[in-house]
């Protein structure tokens, strides 16, 4: 069993005890702990289930290479599932449940699949469930997915908040170990700009865990006044709890802060992600220790060595009181040392090797423990915790020599250094024989914006395993990336450090080696997929070749750890199976980020309020206060109508038409695009912008104006207006202001640069409404100012002046057919305006009216609108426009598109419009049916509806649409189906259905 | 004529910084060639400084000039001033090419100050504000967050801006996310 | 996650603050011009593995049109220049035939 | 071929699953085939398989530069649906989702084709609009798809926030037999069913240059050495600009980078496609339990398979706004590939310039879902010369300015 000792942990304060519960049991700890040093120190070895085939498992790690121990915590709004207990801060009032198990977790159903898993090989479901074909949607695959997945889904909103923050810096490194300390310092002495970064809550990584003398001393102290030193340097950042998650392009690197984690509940964001630019970036990862495959390796109480000596040193607990090391290297009798000076008992170091190792094998023999050579672990027993193990020797095919009952197995497979973040951004790796890992080629580089490598590796994680070679790599790889960043080098004082000589590694890929069939099937590579050594050579031997079919058939390192225990192991093992070397089969892709980040840290402060901007006119306000439901428009919201209380939005929109169409309406129009276009050149510009003429418009005159894309296609419209004979106000769509003034500046800038124009969005400077309706005018007289009688303020006509003591622009302009006046104020004077307007209006009956009344109105008039009529794949010749497409002019923007064969094809449909026969409204989007069907057995169709309103003016439905040859079909009736079976007739009639000859609107 | 009413009335915030909408301002655009003579002499008479450099904006007590583009400037000037200042600026460049408007109505302009100001606004722009690469006398045309905008730093602590005023509203909201209390980096 | 410099603004702008525009360089044909030479125009496209010229706007910035020759293997950065031109400027095709010899684009090499 | 059956996987786990044979075989070329596809991805590999199923053309070679299902048919997001607004693309694709139905039966290999339905929802009132011309069109076309009700939408979707603050679902449009499949193992299924009908799938063999003799096609070289061939067929999303380049013509397309992420795996919590395209995100979840999440393209052309890291921003920050739930799920791997994107956003199926080359690309974001009907099409048009369903899709389109625009419906492809 494990258990906490009473003495020693160099990061726990026993002074305060905290309490925490794992599936509803109290349990104990002390701060400092992690979630996973807790429990083990509570004996809790068994903490979950893998994936496929549900069997117990145990921590098997200390950091975050840990594939077991993955928890559901926190409840409500703070929930979280598969939070990983290795890298948890232990707090006050945690909370833990374990995952993946059905009714409990000491009882779970779901382990039969482990009793039927000679029946479940790799890629099973591929070969079966194939009959019949309904069971897979309805009987298996809910099966599967049921048994699946890991931990309880979220069910309320977050309750935390995220953010995000960008910095620039020189040299980033990536690993608070001894490593990235000596490197940073190296980097800072030039003077570069250095950020440190460390995921854990501690600076120094392994080495005061491994021990060694630095320049003398421990290297626990060491560290400790290398991190003082570094504090005190102004230009090195230090940060705890800040993982970098992925390298990316251009010296790019996101690092990912867990601010409150551990205090749950405290003002601030849960995470930052950190978006930094660096000119160099340090990865001193450090290495990750490789299990070792042998029979029931992943029995709870089989554990990596490494992690053994961590939670004994750092926590104070032994993860057995009975203990066997297995190794094939020297690293691993560390942990037999650190284990046996704690007082724990030590029963047998099983080393592979034949001749065993060095130094430190010297001392262990010297404290007295057993080490047989030339032994493996033939397999491991126990259900929920190791029971015993049967030892033989490692040349063979697993023929027990004796067994041994212990608590706990600690294994060492060797290191492979962490080269996620090297790697993610395109650098390569090279395979060292003689230490059996892959390590970053130096000469093939991620490569930056100048082509330059700006990843540099340092220590461990670039393959230097002895503590003096990997001070002095950390230096110079420092010294490299300031150097690389643009800073002068002094010379630096070599760093003296001791390590243990050790000897040579031994790979070992499969424990015995020969291991047989029954012991490869129950031998585990990837612990929470559940993909065992036999996995691997079937995939193989089914023609699963490539490392990429492999982990992609198995599910190898596809688990939430990614494969870091076990990718390694999986292609060693997959090149034996193909008599291939290694570095042949090479690795799979390695892809951020490193450990799983929040959804939350990734979207950052945009949720809620700032999700998304939301522009507002200067009358937004008084739209919320009175009832507008909103249509969003672009990041506008425009009211889509003014519902009364008891009213519904449908009745709202019926009434704003007819008293627009009676007595007067107003039409928050602010967000039309009004763009400034000035210059000699400027009537020659427009010219070629729009279809029609705009040189020839006189200054104080309107004109209605079309533009085409290059494509050819109708994209907006609006009046433009002409101030003068160098300027002109070009009114756009709402949607289209910002995408119509940089379409200007765009051809401008780098097309025709040579022409004299400049062009300015005013779209905001102006609040803009538009008062319409027979009274328009009495209103406007009441308010007082300017004159705008017929006479000397005609239709399509601008005019500057005052009303009701406002400066005023005013354009005789109208979109509902109505005599209609659209007034530009200042914007800072809207509201205003708006609220004199409404005053002013209460005897003449004045109301607000909505987009969806200003959509009735002008398609009662036969008005087009862009985004209904048209939608990207519509010309001005389909909308019977051709009047507003210049003949004069030899160019303009589309023209030439629109010479194009389909185009001028006689074939396509035209805009007409559409009356059903018993006046219903006809459905939106409805085609009309032609006879037959196409080639490919569709109904083949000769229209469709563009825009369908009631007509509270004409008490009946009316509608626009595109008809084959429709201009010339007046008259003729057609039919529409729904989608629910009924067919609506309906016969094609001129567009303008009110006020044919445009009296109302000229009045 | 009622009283002009800027977006957000003067809004504030305090957090770990100070957010203040800043009320109205006199701001005009000014489009055309910055090397020509007449340009440099129309802003020298109407905002009384010489033409800014590349990125550079110089504030003088009655305004100041801020370089947006290599031919565009946005003067700034009491927002009562303006449109005498668009006049004059016009009279002055008879002839020339070149196209002077009011946008005052058109923008907000904030103020972030405090220690921590440079963290803040780093929380939401790309933009590297790094004290040795942008301080006072420097203008930056970025993103924050969602919208575009252009800063300045008054001094060391503070941090001028302006986004367009229809997304006043937004661009405050996120500020104050950004200063939230317990929400201190402490990288600057 | 790309970085140009602005050659209007002088700063290196992170991608987020650009709009990406395509290929440069294109001739435009207008009315008058052959069907093969309008469709090449608007759609046909080098999209080559490697050297790139293409066009950017700094759209929350100066709001300007710049161009970009880039590498779209490596995402290598040759140079930026102002989209006033219709050819990429001598240095930067110099830079370029050193880094990536025997490079060819459309009319140029 | 042995049979895969659950009596199959019965009888060899007895001697311990030695006994399976290679899935396909891997050959060296031989000198010439009437046909040669370049690209064993997904649409190659069917292409493939139906010149033999339907046409009876057997000798054939599929060549692969990487490994067979490598590009994007091994990094896509599965959806399949064919609810489509034009006639064209509706036609294809739902040949593709009928083809999808029963093809684990047809390969005797489970591609776990899940009709599990997919939404689209409806956030605007022009998006309302939008797949209301879509349902109509879609009942003409024989493509069933249904109109549905917020209310409905949350009976089909418990995770989602119906009232978003900001853009709230007004509706969507549903197609019920739409869904997912196991992407690799239809890459698999493929190449086994081809390699069993006796064709050779060549993998690590890059194509290095396309000869031609007098406007004719006579085959490839590659890095295994000169093919000849009747018929070549060009199907390498990503690639094809580049391959064209070789046979000497350009093609209006240009390849950028796609990106999509999973979250860890969690317990079933969502049991059907949702796409919300106002906010462009799309999410489903894996049946291992991983949200699987898709978003939008970078906007320049880029070979990397590494794309920006803003657009899985942008995308994240719309699904919680959508489905709040997922923002304490953790991303577990984020990843890119390289998709085709055409002057009209829609594929090109279509003869070239080159007698006997064919060319299909340009599927951009959607083409997963194409694989069987895409395959069946290519199949008829390279052994006929012409096929319905890729009549629509030619080259000449571009100039005659006859385009297919799905965009318009508000529905973005995936």
């Amino acid at each position: 069993m494990s258990v906490r000792l009473s003495t020693g942990g160099r990061l726990i304060d026993r002074a305060t005890e905290i309490s925490f519960s794992f599936n509803g049991a109290r349990l104990k700890g002390y701060a400092g702990d992690t979630l996973a040093s807790a429990l083990l120190g509570s004996d809790q070895m068994l903490v979950g289930r893998s994936f496929k085939y549900h069997r117990p498992r145990g921590i098997v790690a200390s950091g975050a290479e840990e594939p077991n121990a993955l928890v559901n915590m926190g409840e409500g709004a703070r929930f979280e599932p598969n939070q990983r207990a290795t890298t948890t801060e232990l707090f006050a009032g945690l909370s833990a449940t374990s995952q993946n198990h059905w009714p409990s977790l000491e009882f779970d159903v779901g382990a039969l699949n482990a009793k039927l898993s000679r029946f479940l090989p790799a890629g099973f479901y591929y070969k079966m469930f194939i009959h019949p074909r309904s069971f897979w949607k309805h009987v298996y695959e809910p099966f599967i997915r049921q048994s699946a997945g890991l931990g309880r889904a979220p069910d309320s909103e977050d309750a935390d908040s995220y953010e995000h923050f960008h910095l620039h810096t020189d040299v980033v490194v990536v690993g608070g170990g001894i490593a990235g300390l000596l490197a940073a310092r190296a980097a800072a002495v030039t003077g570069a700009k250095v950020l440190l970064m460390e995921q854990t809550a501690h600076w120094g990584g392994r080495a005061p865990v491994d021990g060694g003398l630095v320049d003398g001393q421990p290297v626990g102290d060491y560290i400790d006044a290398l991190v003082r030193e570094l504090s005190e340097m102004p230009n090195v950042t230090l940060r705890l709890r800040c993982m970098a998650s992925g390298v990316y392009d251009h010296g790019y690197l996101l690092g990912y802060e867990r601010v409150r984690d551990h205090q749950p509940g405290a003002p601030g964001p849960r995470h930052r992600l950190w978006r930094v630019r660096a000119k160099q970036i340090v990865t001193a990862t450090g290495a990750i220790e490789r299990p070792l495959s042998f029979a029931g390796n992943d029995v709870p109480g089989v554990m990596l060595a490494s992690a053994v000596r961590d939670y004994l040193v750092n926590y104070a607990v032994s993860a057995g009181k009975r203990v066997i090391v297995a190794t094939n290297n020297d690293d691993g009798y560390r942990t037999a040392i650190a284990l046996k000076q704690a007082g724990q008992e030590v029963l047998r170091i099983l080393d592979a090797r034949e001749t065993g190792g060095g130094a430190l094998m010297a001392e262990a023999r010297r404290l007295g423990i057993r080490i047989d050579c030339g032994r493996a672990i033939g397999k491991v027993s126990g259900g929920k915790r190791v029971k015993k193990v049967q030892i033989c020797a490692y040349a063979g095919a697993g023929g027990a020599l004796e067994e041994v009952a212990c608590d706990a197995v600690a294994m060492s497979g060797g290191w492979s250094p962490v080269v996620h973040l090297w790697s993610h951004c395109g650098g390569k790796l090279t395979w060292d024989a003689e230490q059996a890992y892959f390590r970053p080629d130096a000469t093939r580089a991620p490569t930056g914006a100048d082509g330059q490598p700006y990843v540099v590796p340092a220590g461990s994680a670039n393959g230097v395993m002895m503590l003096d070679a990997i001070c002095g790599d950390a230096v110079e790889a420092g010294r490299a990336a300031a150097k690389a960043a643009g800073y002068k080098l002094k010379k630096a004082a070599a760093i003296e450090a001791e390590p243990a000589p050790e000897t040579p590694i031994e790979p070992v890929w499969m424990m015995p080696r020969d291991a047989r069939v029954q012991l490869r099937m129950k031998a585990w590579l990837d612990y929470q997929n559940d993909v065992k050594v036999s996995d691997v050579q079937l995939a193989a031997r089914e023609g699963y070749e490539s490392v990429e079919h492999t982990k992609r058939y198995t599910t190898l390192g596809m688990a939430t750890d990614q494969g870091k225990l076990s990718n390694i192991n999986g292609l060693a093992t997959l090149a034996d199976a193909l008599g291939a070397e290694i570095p042949a089969v090479g690795t799979t892709t390695f892809r951020p980020p490193y450990t799983p980040i929040s959804m939350g840290a990734i979207g950052g402060e945009a949720r809620g309020a700032v999700f998304q901007p939301l522009r507002r006119t200067a009358m937004h306000g008084w739209h919320e206060k009175n009832g507008a439901d909103w249509e969003p428009v672009g990041h506008w919201r425009r009211p889509y109508a003014f519902a009364r209380s008891g009213e519904s939005v449908h009745d709202a929109v019926m009434r704003e038409v007819k008293n627009t169409r009676e007595n007067v309406g107003l039409l928050d129009a602010s967000t039309l695009g009004k763009i400034l276009v000035k210059g000699p050149d400027a009537g020659k510009f427009l010219d070629l912008l729009y279809t029609n003429m705009m040189s020839s418009l006189k200054p104080g005159k309107c004109r209605y104006g079309l533009m085409c894309n290059e494509n050819g296609f109708l994209v907006d419209d609006g009046v433009v207006a002409r101030i003068d004979d160098e300027t002109f106000l070009c009114h756009t769509t709402t949607g289209g202001a910002d995408r119509i003034h940089a379409h200007m500046e765009e051809w401008l800038q780098t097309e025709w640069w040579d022409m004299q124009v400049y062009a300015a969005n005013l779209t905001e400077q102006y609040a803009q409404v538009a008062v319409v309706g027979p009274k328009a005018r009495m209103l406007l007289e009441k308010l007082g100012g300017m004159d705008v009688s017929a006479e000397t303020f005609p239709f399509m006509t601008w005019q500057d002046g005052t009303l009701g003591g406002f400066d005023v622009r005013a354009y005789r302009i109208s979109f509902s057919g109505e005599l209609s006046y659209e007034i530009a104020v200042p914007t800072a004077q809207g509201l205003a305006f708006w609220e004199a307007l409404v005053a002013a209006g209460k005897e003449f009956g004045i109301m607000p009216y909505g987009t969806e009344a200003l959509h009735i109105m002008r398609a009662e008039k036969g008005f087009i609108m862009i985004g209904d009529e048209t939608d990207g794949t519509i010309i001005p010749q389909d909308l019977g426009l051709n009047w507003a497409i210049s003949k004069k002019k030899e160019d303009f923007l589309g023209k030439r598109a629109q010479e194009r064969a389909h185009m001028t094809d006689p074939n396509r449909w035209k805009l007409v419009g559409l009356e059903t026969l018993d006046g219903a409204v006809l459905p939106d989007g409805a085609y009309a049916v032609a006879e037959g069907v196409n080639p490919n057995g569709q109904r083949n169709t000769q229209g469709r509806v563009t825009s369908t309103y009631y007509s509270p003016t004409l008490c009946k439905g009316i509608a626009m649409g595109l008809v084959l040859k429709g201009p010339e079909r007046m008259g003729e009736v057609i039919e529409f189906p729904g989608t629910d079976g009924t067919v609506f007739k309906a016969r094609i009639v001129d567009p303008v259905f009110y006020d044919k000859d445009g009296e109302k609107q000229n009045v | 004529m009622s009283e002009p009413t800027s977006a957000l009335n003067r809004a504030e915030f305090k957090g770990i910084a100070k957010v203040e909408e800043t009320g109205l301002h006199g701001m005009i655009t000014l489009r055309g060639d910055q090397s020509s003579a007449a340009i440099k002499k129309a802003v020298l008479s109407v905002a009384g400084t010489v033409m800014p450099e590349q990125r550079e904006a110089i504030f003088s007590d009655t305004g100041g000039v801020v370089w947006m583009s290599p031919d565009e400037l946005m003067l700034l000037c009491p927002y009562s001033e303006v449109e005498a200042r668009v006049a004059a600026l016009n009279e002055a460049l008879a002839g020339t090419h070149a196209l002077a408007v009011n946008v005052s109505d058109a923008r907000t302009v904030f103020r972030v100050s405090g220690p921590a100001a440079r963290d803040v606004l780093s929380k939401l722009t790309p933009a590297d504000l790094s004290p040795e690469v942008f301080g006072p006398g420097q203008v930056r045309r970025s993103r924050l967050a969602q919208v575009s905008a252009a800063f300045w730093m008054e001094d060391d602590e503070t941090f001028g801006l302006f986004c367009f005023r229809s997304v006043a509203q937004y661009a405050f909201d996120l500020l104050k996310v950004a200063a939230a209390e317990g929400s201190e980096v402490g990288y600057f | 996650m790309l970085t140009l410099e602005c050659p209007y603004c002088g700063v290196m702008a992170d991608e987020t603050e650009l709009t990406a525009g395509g290929e440069a360089h294109l001739k435009r044909f207008g009315p008058g011009s052959s069907d093969e030479d309008f469709e090449a125009y608007l759609f046909e496209r080098e999209n080559p593995k490697g050297v790139h010229f293409e066009r950017w706007r700094h759209s929350h910035g100066c709001g300007k049109w710049f161009h970009a020759a880039r590498n779209t293997m490596t995402l290598e950065v040759y140079g930026t220049y102002p989209a006033q031109t219709s050819e990429p400027p001598v240095e930067i095709r110099n830079k370029i035939s050193g880094i990536a010899p025997g490079w060819s684009w459309r009319l140029f090499k | 071929m042995k049979r895969y059956s659950a009596f199959a996987i019965a009888r060899e786990a007895l001697r311990f699953h030695t006994g399976w044979e290679r899935a396909w075989r891997s050959p060296e070329p031989r000198r010439r085939y009437d046909v040669v596809i370049v690209g064993a991805g997904g649409h190659g590999l069917a292409t493939a398989y139906y010149l033999g199923k339907n046409f009876g053309i057997t000798n054939v070679a599929v060549i692969e530069k990487g490994w067979l299902g490598g590009g994007n048919t091994g990094r896509n997001t599965t959806i399949i649906r064919s609810n489509y607004l034009q006639d064209p693309s509706a036609a294809i694709y739902e040949k593709a989702r009928s083809l999808y139905e029963t093809l684990s039966q047809d390969l005797n290999y489970n591609v776990m084709f899940s009709p599990r339905g997919v939404i689209m929802l409806a956030q605007t009132h022009h998006e309302v609009r939008g797949y209301q011309r879509t349902a109509h069109a879609n009942a003409l076309q024989g493509v069933t798809t249904e109109w549905i009700s917020p209310e409905r939408v949350k009976e089909l979707v418990p995770i989602i926030r119906l009232d978003g603050p900001r853009y709230p679902v007004m509706g969507g449009l549903w197609q019920a037999r739409g869904g997912t499949a196991r992407h690799d193992a239809v890459a698999w299924g493929y190449a086994r069913a081809c390699s069993a009908m006796g064709m050779d799938i060549i993998q690590k063999c890059e194509v290095t240059g396309v000869r031609t003799e007098g406007g004719k096609v006579r085959g490839v070289d590659t890095t295994k050495g000169p093919i000849d061939c009747g018929k070549l067929g060009i199907v390498v999303a990503g690639h094809s600009s580049h391959l064209a380049e070789m046979g000497g013509f350009r093609l209006p397309i240009e390849s950028v980078a796609l990106q999509a992420l999973v979250s860890e795996p969690i317990k079933p919590c969502m049991d059907v496609v949702v796409m919300a395209n106002t906010v462009h995100g799309y999410m489903s979840q894996s049946d291992k339990g991983e949200m699987v999440i898709g978003g939008g393209t970078d906007g320049f052309n880029n070979y990397t398979q590494r794309g920006s890291f803003h657009h899985i921003e942008e995308t994240v920050r719309a699904l919680i706004e959508t489905f709040p739930m997922i923002s304490r799920l953790k991303m577990l791997r984020q990843w890119g590939g390289i998709v085709d994107m055409t002057g009209d956003r829609s594929p090109i199926l279509s003869k070239t310039p080159v007698e006997g080359v064919f060319v299909n690309c340009g599927w951009g974001t959607g083409g997963f879902k194409a694989i069987p009907g895409s395959g069946w099409a290519m199949a008829e048009l390279m052994a006929k010369g012409h096929s319905p369903l890729t009549a629509d899709f030619g080259l000449d389109r571009f100039r005659e300015g006859r385009f297919i625009d799905e965009s318009v419906a508000a529905g973005v492809a995936h």
